[in-house]
């Protein structure tokens, strides 16, 4: 085993990685940028380097700072979590060459399935099936071509990456050229390669996906699916596992053409195969993430599978710790991604400084979070900062604990998508699992609508607090930072 | 003292009483009103409801939010309402809307002109920010009347983009 | 299903009853004592009554009061917790007589096993073995007669109730006069009853208890086994399901005791049977239990039925869950109970106000609780202020998780138990699995024993705090209270 | 500026210099201490070893959690260590230890007299608090020199019940 990991990322992800070596014994060493300093991940590390400023590009992606302060603190492993570079093989190759372990698939794997043109032909050989449609990197004129023939709508895809970036649908011809320009520029900006493809845009298909794991000795397992359909610009917003759209048969078919996909690669470490599943239960293998993801809590909690222990004990050589028999789901469980988004406000980033927080806590509540009072919300990374993930013995039991956790959830200083997942866990559609790609952007809507008891209480304690001001005469100052709403009132009497 | 407390176009009207009694809109109600010492938290039992709050002050005006949702809530006692109302002011908005910059960021894209009707929910400014393009649409229809960036701008948070009419 | 139930607890017992009736959607009324105003059970509820003054007698053992708002309040149900009125059959026949439910089992019930002389005669007449001594309520004389004949060690107990108050070890018949008398006291001011008997001391023993789960159509499950042996002055520490010293086929022999004894006295909803098992896998029933386990979490972390819904379920009429043959346990739990005792003195209890609190989250972890930044820890109530709870793929999975836990959870304000039990958690005896219920105190030991490094630390820090007010010449006020250690420091810089 | 620390019986000697470096005991090391703004923790990386900590000051004294290990410390500058020195007062403890009642409570029982010679860890005081019979032990062995309580009484947290010599 290792003896000491260094974490080349940030926020909850980095936090998760940092809990799972502290479980191991394994010393822990954290980067930051200049706007990271007081980040939890620093404080929760055993050694922790500067590596530049806040722009990314100036510290998280510096490839050269990284590998530096790995050998430095002289790691044996770099875990580099997902985003930023986790699917970067210049990076995986990097650091390979500084002798030292990478926590993630061997470069030529990240790069062989990296590229989303030729992941979809190595599927194509094993048998499995794709998503109809042109797997070419072409030109736009050859793009808007093949777009007349395989018919609208269709998907324009970034062939570097995924995560929504550079990923545009186009309903009819007239739309094409400007979805091409921003897909262009968007993968140009996210990726650094510009080139695009094109699919078929299935309509009323769902988001599923295979989680996998593979060790060096040849092994490789899946540990079932996640449902992941509930996305806004092709972002995840809620994901769950297991997916109701699929049964057991349909799980080891999905689970048999993932490990074939994997083994056709000659993947190693933790992988998720991702798939477009039809109302007729057809399914198409999309792309791969060859990384840890985002939403790995939710196949953990109905697995018992720690995913990145897993992923460690990989790294250092060590085989797979089950068997695919050993995989047994338990229950269900469902993660909201809780981003610093206004999710009343066509979910623009929100910025600001953390000035309270109440976290949720209590039976099957698991919260994953770089949160802390006092901390600054950026636009410098992801508006993702936590993910709360609950586990019931069903369905059913899973959404009102997560209703319940969410109850619970008390961010202030900046707006979240907490709103928005309050409304989701009471829409009877996704109550009854009623719901595809599109239902978020199409189906779903959320408006203000304070309830008049709670607006009248609101009204209350602002007649109270400014009346407590008026008879105490004391000098409260406004609240700017996060002492600010700290106030010394005693409470008032009469 | 008697407090006019505004929460969008709504006004109480509420007078702390003695004994723990508070007078909403003329109704009394038994209040217990606590602040958690050490935290951001308000307790208020209201006639044995229990609510919990977290609050934020700013100038006059206070965030109040209660199991998640937020109320940005103003109050007037007696002397500023009778001040205000000599002024014969009229709070709340004008005819004019203002799209001021949610957030640093650069403009992208303004897929409308000066002199434009617009409906409600059009697109006037595409900011990139975080990496992503970010649609700024208009809460109402309305003229546009000013275009004050152009593409390839940085805008700061709360710079003035356009204003509609 | 109940539309309200009241909760006629505090701290988090009633917070954890609070969580399960909100995710059933049930309303809920807390009672709170003037001592508890501003606890998060009371915030935490729909509707909170104040029913007295600080002291227990004056609040929560008032029967009057607690139906009295009960009824002013038109719940269906009240759930009693542990401690206080649980196991009280007077509260149970007088809820039951202003037609409300009592989410416990039948008053009868209550009293039958709540007598613990009655409750072995039962156990006998189904053929568990109990045990040996005298299991009579006798007076003194008879009692040192009776010590005599099965001889020394042997254990004084109070006849009416448990959680180790009136019970006493005795080695050796001088030490007689004392432990009665000790016992007789406080068994009277615990219970309000001074009787006591006597029964064999056995040695080397562990404390195994079988939860069990029993419905109004006469269905009665159990759910495994809990591992309580790690306890001082017969207060358990920390709690595992399962047991090292519990196989598959012991766990079907003590369960089926278990449900039989159950069965025998007609017992409904949740309870508990405390066995005794020695060195050679005898086991030996000891008491029952007749309400929610402090413990309960362990047992739904490893088989996944949450037993405080699986207790309003029962109480409003429905039939249980799940049968026996879908009770499969998954993994290990560990339970740390967070008590504000100081382990480095004898484990006096500790009191003050709670300055500042970091919970510990992620991967695996439950926390339940009643703490709050501003809390006054006080005298009135049990020091059990929190217990932390893990989950692992497996037994050292589970430790290594509790460590990184305790190594999260900050609480400043109090002494706590956390140091003892991060001490436990290291120690080679429990993670080799080896203890019995005189572990704690004879053969454990807690010394302080800060690293030098850290104190190197904590004197930097000294200094840089002292440096920085002679600098900024600050005027910081002294920290007493809560908001005192929040200091405006920007963070020192040369 | 030159501060004496004392942690128990350990005396450091620690001297803020300019660029983030700090002499401890004579060693410079590189520090970048911090308060997290909102909480009380304040973070410390010492030649990017990374630590954290809360504090709490109490007069002259703070006392410094570190991963839940409790220190408690005094810090001196060179000033009060020069008066102390002249008064030539030594710190710590005289051959007195003086029992306090650590919580309040009602003595249950005196197992000692007055003139007993005791060993380390004998039980001085039964007292009653919480439901619970709790045994105030004496940290070392000596001489009982005054029992100020007897059984029955109420006391007071910090009264003082047994001096021992």
């Amino acid at each position: 085993m290792f003896k000491k990991i260094l974490v080349a990322n940030r926020g909850e992800i980095a936090v998760r990685i940092l809990r799972a070596c502290r479980e191991l014994g394994v010393e822990t060493v954290a980067v930051y940028s200049d706007a990271d300093r007081n980040a939890l991940h620093v404080r929760y590390a055993d050694e922790a380097y500067n590596i530049g400023s806040a722009p990314a590009r100036e510290s998280y992606l510096r490839i050269d700072r990284i590998v530096e302060i790995a050998l430095r603190a002289k790691v044996d492993a770099i875990h580099p979590g997902y985003g930023f570079l986790a699917e970067n093989p210049q990076f995986a190759r990097a650091v390979m060459a500084a002798d030292i372990a990478f926590i993630g698939p061997p470069a030529r794997a990240i790069q062989a399935m990296g590229n989303k043109v030729q992941a979809r032909k190595l599927a194509q050989r094993v048998g499995a099936p794709v998503v109809p449609g042109v797997y070419e990197t072409l030109s736009d004129e050859a793009i808007v071509q093949a777009a007349n023939e395989i018919g609208y709508p269709v998907m324009i895809k970034a062939a570097a990456g995924g995560g929504g970036k550079g990923m545009r649908r186009v309903d009819e011809p007239g739309e094409m050229a400007s979805a091409l320009a921003r897909a262009h520029s968007e993968a140009a900006s996210a990726f650094g390669d510009d080139a695009v493809y094109i699919e078929k845009a299935l309509t009323g298909v769902r988001h599923v996906e295979i989680q996998i794991l593979a060790d060096t000795k040849g092994n490789v397992i899946h540990l079932g699916e996640r449902e992941c359909s509930l996305q806004r610009r092709h972002q995840k917003l809620v994901e769950e596992a297991p997916s109701v759209a699929v049964d057991e048969k349909m799980r080891m078919a999905m689970g048999s053409a993932a490990v074939k996909i994997a083994q056709a690669a000659e993947y190693v470490n933790a992988g998720t195969l991702e798939f477009l599943v039809d109302k007729d239960s057809n399914f198409y293998f999309l792309e791969m993430n060859t990384r840890l993801q985002v939403e790995h809590p939710v196949t953990e909690l109905v697995t018992g599978v720690d995913i990145v222990k897993e992923q460690i004990r990989i790294a250092s050589g060590r085989a797979l710790s089950l068997r695919q028999e050993n995989v047994v789901l338990r229950g269900w469980a469902i993660e909201c991604r809780i981003t610093a988004e206004d999710p009343y406000n066509n979910f623009l980033p929100s910025v600001g400084k953390i000035t309270n927080l109440q976290e949720p806590t209590g039976p099957g509540v698991r919260l994953e979070t770089g949160l802390y009072e006092g901390m600054e919300v950026s636009l410098f990374y992801d508006p993702l900062i936590a993910k709360l993930c609950v586990w019931g013995e069903t369905r059913a039991a899973a959404i009102v604990r997560m209703r319940r956790a969410l109850s619970e959830f008390q961010i202030m200083g900046v707006s979240t998508a907490i709103p928005f997942h309050q409304k989701m866990m009471e829409s009877t559609n996704f109550m009854g699992g009623h719901f595809d790609t599109r239902f978020v952007e199409e189906k779903f809507e959320i408006r203000h609508g304070g309830s008049p008891e709670k607006e009248r209480v609101a009204a209350l304690i602002g007649a109270l607090l400014t009346h407590e001001r008026r008879q105490t005469a004391l000098n409260i100052p406004p609240t700017h930072g996060a002492n600010g709403s700290r106030w010394r009132n005693r409470g008032w009497k009469s | 003292m008697n407090y006019t407390v505004l929460i969008g176009e709504r006004t109480y009207e509420i007078r702390p009483d003695a004994n723990q009694t508070v007078e909403i809109n003329g109704e009394p109600h038994r209040v217990d009103f606590r602040n958690i010492e050490g935290s951001g938290f308000y307790s208020a039992l209201i006639d044995n409801r229990s609510w919990q709050a977290l609050v934020e002050r700013d100038g006059d005006e206070y965030r109040i939010s209660i199991d998640g949702e937020l109320y940005v809530v103003t109050v007037q006692d007696e002397r500023t309402r009778k001040i205000q109302k000599a002024l014969n002011k009229t709070p709340a908005a004008s005819g004019e809307f203002i799209l001021k910059a949610p957030m640093p960021g650069l403009v992208r894209q303004i897929p409308i002109q000066v002199g434009q009707t617009i409906p409600q929910g059009q697109g006037l400014i595409i900011l990139e920010a975080m990496k992503m393009e970010n649609e700024l649409r208009s809460p109402r229809a309305g003229v546009v009347q000013e275009i004050r960036v152009k593409p390839g701008d940085a805008v700061e948070l709360g710079q003035t983009l356009v204003i509609i009419h």
